[in-house]
């Protein structure tokens, strides 16, 4: 089976992935009774035989000795880093695995992209062969981090970069969290914009998620546990509350809830492609199917169900809710409404117990509310994996190309444009070597460009329809 | 003779595993309703066709199990030798780590030349197994990376490695919507180069087996493994042994040839569609009965009104009369959504099988106008029953059968095509625009071949 | 001298004897015929017929079938007589209801048995089978048999029966696919075959042969079915047996028909006059219609046409590269000559010629290739068992060819096949594409 | 519309091809039956029921005569030999059993015929179950066990020594003398001037002919590369020369052919009457080539392992496929072509035919290509 490595660059995506861990562990201890290293759990963790102290050979069958994740933590401050090392996922990684310093980049893109990326080049390089020599079929790395910052963008994006030169043939899947309107840092749409011109590049698909959204959906289930009418109901072991032992806990940690929605939705996303299924997915189907021009690959995920009710016997409703919900502008993990605009493809990736059938009605019943661009009228693409998440008996995944995207992206464009109106704070930018006043004007149009994209196609939405004429022939 | 399967992709091991299953379970089934002796030899037929046997062990099955990634096939392998009726060989299965991202170029050009040494010699190796290699059936879906990409290829190889052989490609159909995005341009590759070198595309749509699913068979909440089920239990129909032509006295050693010389001779028509009468749930079967001539009657309406199943036939459906109507070319004069045939295949199975009278599929009204009912209609019989059902009959055509389901596979991908969507996906592994148009003009010619029979 | 003549006579009735019984049964004369034939006289006339009829017919492979009307034998045997080279007008001006002429075809039928080794090639052709035995050759599908009986078939479909091209092609298919039916059939015997082969090896109690053939492993199995095979076997013993004889007394027999040819001269030159005529009718020929003639001129005529444009191409070839060479060797003459250029030219020489001798080789019909029938023999390349395993070899009773041999040959005549049919299809691409031409408003897309 | 009359002979041609493939797969089938039968079962009563007149009952009732005594003799040194021969092709366990066989055969001669192999291998007996329950066995159990009965011997070595001994057997010069002067005499009474070849003799030069073009092309393209050094130059040249010198000489062949063939036709027996009567069906016989004569002995086609056989047999199949569908072709050439340039069809089938007589003509009926409207001229 194939392996994949995490990259988490910077506070927020070494936030997240720290989540994903936690719960992916949690995970394959739920599947894998026995204990033994099987296939699944090579995909994300490598089995090392630690007896003889310090980093051992690898074990590639039987019992599970010690787990290392195949992931590179990377962050210019140490804060979060060392956190994670006292914490309880500590014997997870090894010192090899990770790539700090101490003085931050002071949420600046072009000192995270510029200064560290050329001061960090050669050790990320070394580390990343590491975790990729210890792999015997890499197919995809993830990338966590956020937008607005400046490691996790700058960084985050120059690693982007490495991986495209380094790893060619390897897939890249970046998980982008976009910063809110009321960003607390003031630079963050100029490093927004900055990092975009990297994902349109170089990524393979781009996985955007928007913090208020994350927000939005952790509240409104507080909202229903805490107004009592499902409260007796909620499973404690559920989806946002996994990490701790109950609800209350939550509100304790509140970026936990909002990280774990993203880190589950890192492992619905790769379930198919872990565990058995009489409809596989595998990554590499993802970028295939839902991406039909190189630089459209933005795509809008949302997750159903949220929680899980304790009743075990799903009735039919539950389930055809869950695919209802997953179109609805609430369960989005970015504000957008993908009902109403323009869907170029979309994929559902159902874990669980859920057959073809159930797929097939609730395609037909979702088809004619939805809007799909002319030439991809049946632009579906589905999974079946049989093994729920922990504490459900299914679960959604959907993943839209959808132009709802465009809203946020233009929503960027415009806070940038405000900033650099006024050319403000671009001085702190310009002093870095290889800064130049001309990376922001092409970052701009780069966005632009995109957004343009989006507008033509959505501008044939609601036309009358006209097929192309097929070939003729004579006889 | 025995026939090498070769299961290609997550759905062509499915579905292989299943068919095994069910001509394992059928055969070795004492509920043939026929003499001891017929059983038996009907047994021996069955087992030289698709098993051979190790010293005293379960029977192994003669297939060569392909796929670019390992789950499934460890999956397949073992789910067959839970089975302890049967299994497949250990070493002849190949996989890989890393699927083919339902990529036809991937498939074709990437994994197939890179892979071919491997997957041939296990080929090789499961053919010199044969006393006599009748050839070979690949099963695969059209929709995805590996058994439509990969398949194509391999399918050229063993066009390429044993020319004389047949080669009946099994081809899964994918639902209309829903399954794979870019199933379209997939399908329109794959098929197109089929084409050239399968000498037959026995075809099952997944919409029509899961209606059958719903409708029939009454499942309520139907998996892949249900649908699977009935393929299998549609294609034994046709692969469990029969007498060898009218009154033939051997069970026919030459099955695959005798399909192909009776469907298939004319390179322009490769495309057969399969229909089975009657399917129920196995707990209904015994509270039913089925005569000969209503079988018949049904399978023959199935036939011209282009039924996909014994529920809801159009009655009104009529062949053309002949004499007033003008050659081919001219279809103008034939009734509406008459199914206009090539070549037709009964097989009939159970009690009272001789005496059934086939003459209503000897109408040359249901034919072309080049080809005459004795070169166009052929029946297989044997009266050992199948699958537990006392009768059962079905029915392999070459016809019209498959023309709007492909007309709208290429229909849709041309659309694609024409917005230049996901090409890029394609390019990067060496299939160019050319490609695609080569495709696009050899199908639309067989589609142009097939509406003015 | 009375006695002599009496020894004389009991010698050649001896001969004539042995060489009846050496003849296979079906077409075996009485003695008597012979006798008679010898005096001309007209009752043997329809015996000598009948027995040139079905040595012939046995000859060329079909089916000897007594129900044949006379004047269809007599035509039939004329026929290939003329075919084998046997120019004596006489014989062909006999009267075709086979009432005279019985010394003329013993003349005939003595020119057969030497010229075509007529028992020999009986014996050979009718011999027992009791092994796996297959033709070494593939003379036999030279001429596909299927042009037999296609004008009677073709009778059947009335001038107003299109038949569709799409039909044709339908047709065409079956074939095809019947070829790889056979194929795996083949493929299967073969692999039967060496089983057995394998699996009985070193039970024959002839051990040139070590292992039984098909037949002779049933005949173990139940003997009680093989009956007739003994008595072929039998039979066939005594058939050579006679043959041993016959050449002991040979000499005899062609001194006789010596003196038949020397008295028919001489009953020849009484009525010389008589006969002038009918001579003159036969050899000024308008030219009528022969298909046989008009097929191998066809064929002649395509050939010298091809070879004579070759002739011409490489006529300009050789010019050109001759006046490249003299060019060259202008300039470096003296260059040359220190390298001792003409010495190697010697080397050079002999090694072209070398080079197209195998080419002279293909010109010439290969006489000594071997024909007919063999009996399949398994003798792995073990090297206990290299017994016989080249061919021919003289010390052993019996001449092996080796498969690898016939594989070669099959091979070249595969290709040469192949090329012929490459050829053809080129060919009508070319006619296509020219017709592709006038078609109105398409454009072809070759596959 | 088109004349029918015309692809009459091809589908009438056809027709009698698929019937003649059907008889050869009939008949092949049988013997497959047979083979498969021989190496499935073979039930241990049924074989020695069938063995009454081969078993030691046979051998020790009647007193042999001498001359049996004598063939018998024969017989058993040829089976030593042949156990030998088994011995090495066989290998383990038969190495074993040959050895104690041969020991046992060493000291009593007379006695291996008559009795068969119980003495001489116990463990043979006790695998092939004759003494206890009927139990079947295959012949790969039981193969190299074989006996053939005594009758079928001594018919089989009578036989082989007559065949033997006329292959020995010469011709007296005495003999050849007389025949040569008949032959001679007789030969002096045909049609003057006796022609060069016979017609069977044209149609052998003939083939041979056939395929010179091509080979002449292939060594003309070897040729026709640079060559590096003069050497390999002037060889060149002088290959050509001589190829040159080839094409003179097969054209001179020819020539001499034409001469035979007219001169042939003019005494073609059914030739000379009426126009029209020679009759095709009858010219040429068939098999003409195969004439076995001077093959006296048994002949023997050797194979040396199973790929060998499978290619003998495959390329044997080729040859003779190729063969037909070279026949057809020309049928076909000459049947359809016609009517495409006729130009006789309806228009709108034109392209529909074409395009089938295309398929057939061009791709030997595999693929077929596609004819698309001609865009308009701009």
């Amino acid at each position: 089976m194939a392996q994949s490595v995490v990259v988490q660059v910077g506070q927020c995506g070494n936030q997240v992935g720290c989540r994903f861990w936690d719960l992916a562990l949690r995970e394959h201890a739920a599947v894998n009774k026995k204990g033994i290293y099987d296939e699944a759990l090579s995909s994300f963790f490598r089995n090392i035989d630690t007896r003889s102290g310090g980093d051992g050979p690898d074990i590639y069958k039987g019992k599970i000795c010690s787990l290392k994740a195949r992931a590179l933590l990377i962050d210019m401050e140490e804060g979060v880093v060392n956190e994670i090392l006292q914490g309880p996922l500590r014997d997870v990684f090894d010192s090899k695995q990770l790539i700090t310093d101490v003085s931050g980049s002071g949420n600046n893109w072009a000192v995270g992209h510029k200064v560290y990326g050329c001061q960090y080049r050669d050790d990320i390089v070394e580390k990343l062969r590491k975790n990729a020599e210890h792999c015997d079929c890499l197919q995809c790395f993830f990338i966590i981090h956020s937008m607005g910052g400046g490691t996790g963008s700058g960084l985050g994006t120059f690693v982007l970069n490495l991986l495209e030169d380094e790893f060619p043939e390897v897939y890249r899947f970046v998980t982008s969290v976009y910063p809110s309107g009321e960003d607390d840092v003031i630079t963050s749409p100029y490093n927004s914009v900055l990092a975009m011109k990297e994902l349109n590049e170089h990524a393979d698909c781009v996985l955007p998620i928007e913090n208020e959204s994350l927000f939005d959906i952790v509240n409104k289930i507080h909202q229903m546990i805490n107004s009592g009418k499902l409260g007796s109901t909620v499973k404690q072991n559920s989806l946002v509350t996994s990490s701790a032992g109950s609800a209350k806990s939550v509100q304790e940690k509140p970026f936990d809830a909002m990280n774990n929605i993203v880190a589950n939705l890192l492992l619905n996303l790769t379930s198919s492609a872990r565990f058995e299924g009489s409809l596989n997915m595998d990554l590499n189907e993802i970028s295939m199917n839902l991406v039909p021009f190189p630089r459209l690959h933005y795509l809008v995920s949302s997750l159903t169900p949220l929680y899980t009710l304790a009743d075990v016997n799903v009735p039919s409703r539950r389930l055809d809710q869950m695919f209802s919900d997953a179109f609805s502008r609430d369960h989005q993990l970015i504000q957008a409404d993908p009902k109403h605009s323009l869907y170029l493809a979309c994929a559902l990736l159902v874990r669980g117990n859920v057959q073809v059938s159930d797929l097939r009605r609730n395609i037909e019943r979702l088809k004619p509310s939805l809007h799909f661009v002319s030439w991809n009228q049946e632009g579906w693409k589905t999974g079946l994996c049989s093994v729920p998440p922990v504490g459900h008996s299914h679960s959604l995944l959907a993943l839209a190309n959808n132009t709802c995207v465009k809203p946020t992206f233009i929503e960027l464009k415009d806070r940038f444009m405000k900033l650099y109106k006024k050319k403000a704070h671009l001085h702190h930018y310009l002093h870095v070597d290889g800064m130049e006043q001309s990376c922001f004007s092409e970052a701009m149009s780069s966005l632009s460009d995109l957004i343009e994209e989006y507008n033509e196609l959505d501008a044939t939405k609601g036309g009358p329809r006209t097929d192309p004429s097929r070939l003729k022939i004579a006889v | 003779m025995s026939i090498v399967t070769v299961q290609l992709g997550q759905c062509g091991n499915q579905i292989g595993r299943e068919v095994f299953n069910t001509i394992c379970s059928d055969a070795r089934g004492a509920h043939g309703l026929c003499s001891k002796k017929e059983n038996e030899s009907y047994h021996d037929t069955c087992k030289e066709r698709f098993f051979f046997e190790e010293e005293s062990e379960v029977p192994v099955a003669r297939a060569v199990l392909v796929d670019m990634e390992p789950k499934v096939i460890g999956q397949t392998l073992s789910m067959a030798a839970r089975s302890g009726c049967w299994k497949y060989d250990g070493h002849s299965h190949f996989c890989q780590k890393q699927g083919s991202g339902n990529n036809w170029a991937n498939g074709y050009s990437v994994h197939g030349p890179r892979h071919k040494e491997a997957i041939m010699n296990l080929v090789q190796k499961e053919a010199e197994k044969c006393d006599r290699l009748s050839g070979f059936f690949t099963i695969m879906s059209m929709a995805g990376g590996t058994g439509s990409g990969l398949g194509a290829f391999v399918t050229q190889c063993l066009r390429d490695a044993f020319p004389t052989s047949f080669i009946l490609n099994h081809v899964i159909w994918p639902y209309g919507t829903g399954e794979v995005i870019v199933q379209n341009y997939n399908s329109v590759l794959t098929l197109s180069h089929l084409y050239q070198s399968s000498d037959a595309l026995l075809v099952h749509e997944n919409d029509v087996i899961h209606k059958i699913c719903a409708q029939l068979m009454n499942i309520k909440q139907i998996s892949f493994r249900d649908v699977n089920q009935v393929i299998a239990h549609q294609l034994g129909s046709v692969f469990q042994p029969t007498y060898a032509g009218e009154g033939g006295l051997l069970y026919s050693r030459n099955p695959l040839g005798d399909l192909m010389e009776t469907l298939v001779p004319h390179p322009e028509f490769k495309m057969l569609g399969l229909r089975n009468i009657p399917q129920m749930p196995e707990n209904s079967l015994a509270y039913s009965t089925f005569t000969w001539p209503g079988l018949i009657k049904h399978l023959r309406q199935m036939l011209i009104a282009n039924a996909k199943m014994e529920e809801g036939i159009d009655w009104q459906v009529r062949p053309p009369r002949l004499g007033s109507s003008i050659p081919s070319g001219c279809s103008t004069n034939k009734p509406l959504h008459f199914n206009t045939s090539i070549a037709n295949l009964v097989i009939l199975r159970g009690k009272d099988v001789h005496s059934v009278d086939l003459g209503s599929f000897w109408d040359p009204s249901l034919y072309t106008s080049w080809l005459n009912p004795q070169d166009a209609f052929h029946a297989w019989k044997t009266p050992r029953a199948f699958n537990k059902y006392e009768k059962s009959a079905s029915l392999v055509s070459n016809s019209q059968f498959l023309l709007k389901p492909l007309d709208n596979v290429v229909g849709k991908a041309w659309n694609m095509f024409a917005s230049k969507a996901y090409i890029h996906q394609y390019t990067k592994y060496g299939i160019e625009e050319e490609d695609f148009l080569d495709s696009f003009t050899a199908l639309e010619q067989v589609i142009s071949s097939y509406t003015i029979l | 001298m009375r006695r002599r003549q009496e020894r004389r006579d009991r010698a050649l009735s001896a001969a004539v004897g042995a060489l009846c019984r050496a003849l296979p049964p079906p077409a075996r004369p009485a003695p008597d015929t012979l006798r008679r034939a010898r005096f001309d006289r007209p009752q043997a006339t329809l015996d000598c017929w009948r027995l040139l009829y079905a040595l012939l017919k046995q000859i060329h492979g079909s089916k000897w079938t007594e129900s044949d009307a006379i004047d269809n034998q007599i035509r039939f045997v004329k026929l290939a007589l003329w075919y084998h080279g046997y120019d004596r007008p006489e014989l062909y001006q006999l009267p075709s209801d086979g009432s005279a002429g019985s010394r003329e075809l013993l003349l005939a039928f003595s020119w057969l048995l030497h010229r075509h080794s007529l028992l020999e090639q009986l014996l050979a052709r009718n011999r027992v089978k009791t092994g796996d035995e297959t033709s070494v050759c593939t003379c036999e599908d030279d001429l596909p048999s299927s042009q037999k009986g296609t004008a009677e078939i073709a009778l059947e479909y009335g001038p107003e029966d299109r038949v569709d091209v799409r039909y044709l092609q339908w047709l065409n298919g079956r074939l095809k696919f019947q070829w790889r039916s056979l194929h795996a059939q083949h493929q299967e015997q073969c692999k039967l075959l060496h089983k057995i082969h394998l699996f009985t090896s070193g039970s024959h109690t002839d051990q040139i042969l070590g292992h039984l053939s098909v037949t002779e492993t049933d005949l173990v199995r139940q003997p009680e079915n093989y009956k007739q095979l003994l008595q072929l076997l039998e039979s066939e013993t005594m058939q050579l047996e006679a043959f041993l004889e016959w050449k002991q007394l040979e000499p005899v027999y062609w001194q006789w028909m010596e003196t038949v040819l020397d008295n028919m001269a001489e009953e020849g030159k009484k009525c010389e006059s008589r006969d002038a005529h009918v001579e003159k009718s036969r050899l000024p020929k308008a030219t009528l219609c022969c298909p046989w003639a008009d097929s191998l001129t066809g064929q002649i005529d395509r050939l010298s046409r091809d070879l004579m444009t070759f002739r011409d191409q490489l006529h300009k070839l050789v010019t050109r590269r001759k006046a490249a060479w003299c060019e060259k060797v202008k300039i470096r003459e003296e260059e040359l000559q220190k390298e001792g250029f003409s010495t190697a030219a010697k080397k050079i020489q002999e090694s072209a010629e070398l080079k197209l001798l195998d080419l002279t080789c293909l010109c010439a019909p290969t006489k000594n290739k071997m024909h007919g029938l063999c009996r399949l023999v398994f003798r792995s390349k073990h090297p206990a068992s290299k017994t016989g395993f080249s061919s021919s070899v003289s010390k052993e009773p019996v001449s092996a060819v080796s498969a690898t041999e016939v594989i070669r040959d099959l091979q070249m005549r595969e290709a040469s096949l192949e090329r012929e049919l490459k050829q053809l299809q080129e060919e009508c691409r070319q006619r296509l594409d020219e017709i592709a031409e006038g078609l109105d408003g398409v454009i072809c897309i070759s596959p | 519309v088109a004349d029918g009359a015309g692809p009459c002979r091809l589908a009438a041609a056809l027709a009698a091809a698929l019937g003649e493939g059907a008889e050869r797969r009939r008949e092949l089938e049988g013997r497959v039956a047979r083979s498969r039968d021989l190496l499935r079962h073979w039930g241990s009563e049924e074989e020695e029921g069938s063995q009454p007149g081969t078993g030691s009952s046979g051998g020790h009732e009647n007193r042999p005569s001498p001359k049996e005594l004598e063939e018998l003799e024969l017989l058993n040194k040829a089976l030593e030999k042949a156990l030998k021969v088994r011995k090495s092709i066989l290998k383990t366990p038969l190495e074993v059993q040959g050895a104690t066989g041969e020991k046992s055969v060493g000291k009593k001669s007379c006695g291996f015929l008559q009795e068969p192999s119980k003495k001489e291998d116990p463990t043979a007996e006790s695998a092939l179950g004759r003494s206890t329950s009927p139990r079947t066995v295959t012949l790969q159990e039981k193969g190299c066990q074989l006996k053939l009965p005594l009758p079928y011997r001594k018919a089989y070595s009578r036989n082989s020594r007559a065949w033997k001994r006329c292959h020995l057997c010469q011709t007296s010069v005495e003999a050849a003398a007389a025949r040569n002067r008949f032959i001679e005499g007789i030969q002096t009474t045909f049609c003057s001037p006796m022609p060069a070849f016979s017609p069977a003799e044209i149609e052998e030069e003939l083939k041979v002919l056939q395929d010179i073009p091509a080979l002449l092309s292939q060594h003309v393209e070897a040729e026709s590369a640079d060559h590096p050094t003069l050497q390999r130059e002037y060889e060149s040249l002088l290959t050509l020369e001589s190829l040159q010198t080839t094409v003179s000489q097969c054209l001179h062949k020819l020539q001499l052919l034409r001469t035979a063939v007219e001169s042939q036709m003019s005494l073609c027996p059914d030739c000379t009457g009426d126009a029209g009567s020679c009759s095709p069906a009858c010219i040429p016989p068939r098999g003409q080539m195969c004439d076995s004569a001077g093959m006296l002995a048994v002949p023997l086609l050797c194979y040396s392992s199973f790929q060998e056989l499978r290619d003998l047999f495959a390329l044997k199949l080729k040859v003779s496929m190729l063969h037909q569908e070279i026949a057809l072709q020309k049928v076909m050439m000459a049947e359809l072509l016609p009517v495409l340039e006729s130009r006789l069809y309806p228009e709108t089938s034109a392209a529909q035919l074409y395009r089938a007589i295309y398929t057939q003509l061009c791709e030997g009926g595999r693929r077929f290509p596609v004819l698309l409207p001609r865009p308009r001229a701009v």
